[in-house]
């Protein structure tokens, strides 16, 4: 399982969809789309975590940058995820603290 | 005490791989699958340690992982660099485009993750090692 | 030219394990779905031979296995006890109840189901290599 | 995935559906399975490996010493197996000439 990454605009929000594995070598991938897309003027993003099967502190780190890149444009980053063993990454870490999570898209658009 | 040994080139590309193979190995043991899941991000965070150096990939020594059912439940060494000691204390100095979290994260997840974690330096070379009990 | 070192017991538990990280690792080496296949009989049959001796798990020495891209293609090397010599021409000698078909079968099945293959015996060991081709 | 192995009669037939990884770690299990069916009295067997995932010389091996225990009671042993990746073992072997291979179950049974 490879990581795959879509993104699409809901109103003024762009939705990320991350699905498969975000490791240290796949990471990069992800990185780059999160770069690409605050170029391209996309300020306000969600990246909808539903359908990761790993991450580990390599994509945390990829992530804590699209929230640096996003604040710097005033911007934000919420996640949408809803799986146990990847929410318990998130808090051992710290980072339920620094990253608004929803459990499910609908909650985060609204 | 049976354990198994993986040597992989130090190479993100194995990384996937030594995960696969660990994880297996943990359910063959006994390892609950919520507790696999542990072992495998554990595996990655070990395997991730040292992979912020800019040493060539090539001239470095492979990475070597042990692993199986020992006395305490499921064991996993990993031998390898170490990550490198930080350049000043000056925390401006990282990058921010690296996008890296502060590397000692990856032990606060191994030890947070895990039912036993210790670390032992060794020269350039780490071994970091952790348990996960089976049922 | 990559290569990872698998070193198990040799027990049949871990065979599937072998199979399961040397076909991972073909697949990322570029080996097409369906020679992947062959490359899990072959490393099966690589890893069987032997398997046939009596000698006290515990006391063998573990089985190595080397794998990863190389000049020629995929390639494996399986280093173990190597089968044991025939105690006797008379094919009554074995025991129906194993149900074993001739161990020299398994070469068979390896070259057949690989692109080049080689096995040189070591005293009591035998190392067994085979190519497949990447894409 | 392990070795599943279920048995059913039909007339005087028996057929084992064999599913999963038949290896040098299950293959006993896949033995004492046809010793037991023989020494039930089924001598006609047809063993259905249409969910076989993994098959290598130690499972042929088993075969073929069910096919010695069956004969030896003027009895039969059929294989039902449509999946190229393991007619290619019973080819390279020259155990197609030793067993009967169908296509389908109703084939063998016909
Ligand atoms: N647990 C943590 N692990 C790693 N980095 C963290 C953690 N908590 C905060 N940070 C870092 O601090 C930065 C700012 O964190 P945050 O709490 O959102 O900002 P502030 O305190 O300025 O509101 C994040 O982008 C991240 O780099
Ligand atoms: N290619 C082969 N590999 C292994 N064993 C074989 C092979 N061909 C035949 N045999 C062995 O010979 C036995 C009888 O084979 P078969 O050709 O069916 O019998 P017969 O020649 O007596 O009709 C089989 O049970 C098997 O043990």
């Amino acid at each position: 399982m490879e990581l795959t990454l879509e993104h699409r605009t809901e109103g003024d929000t762009t939705v990320l969809d991350v699905a498969g594995e975000v490791d240290v070598y796949t990471a990069p991938k992800l990185r780059e789309k999160l770069v690409e897309l605050v170029s391209d003027g996309h300020y306000d993003l969600i990246v909808d975590m539903t359908k990761v099967e790993f991450l580990d502190s390599t994509g945390l780190g990829v992530l804590v940058g699209g929230l640096k890149r996003v604040r710097s444009h005033n911007g934000s980053l919420e996640l949408v995820c809803n799986q146990e063993r990847i929410l318990k990454i998130f808090r051992i870490t710290g980072l339920t603290k620094v990253f608004p999570i929803h459990d499910t898209l609908e909650e985060a658009l609204s | 005490m049976y354990m198994a040994e993986l040597r992989v080139p130090r190479d993100p590309m194995y990384v996937g791989l030594v995960r696969l193979v660990v994880a297996q190995a943990a359910r063959l043991a006994g390892v609950p699958q919520d507790r696999v899941e542990d072992v495998k991000i554990a595996v990655a965070e070990a395997l991730a340690n040292g992979s912020d150096r800019d040493d060539e990939l090539g001239a470095s020594p492979p990475v070597e992982v042990r692993f199986g059912r020992g006395t305490a439940g499921f064991e996993v060494t990993v031998r390898g660099l170490s990550q490198p000691p930080p350049a000043t204390a000056d925390d401006d100095v990282v990058d921010p485009a690296i996008d890296q979290l502060d590397p000692k994260l990856r032990f606060t997840l191994i030890e947070g993750l895990t039912d036993e974690f210790s670390r032992e330096q060794d020269g350039d070379l780490m071994r970091l090692r952790f348990v996960v009990g089976v049922t």
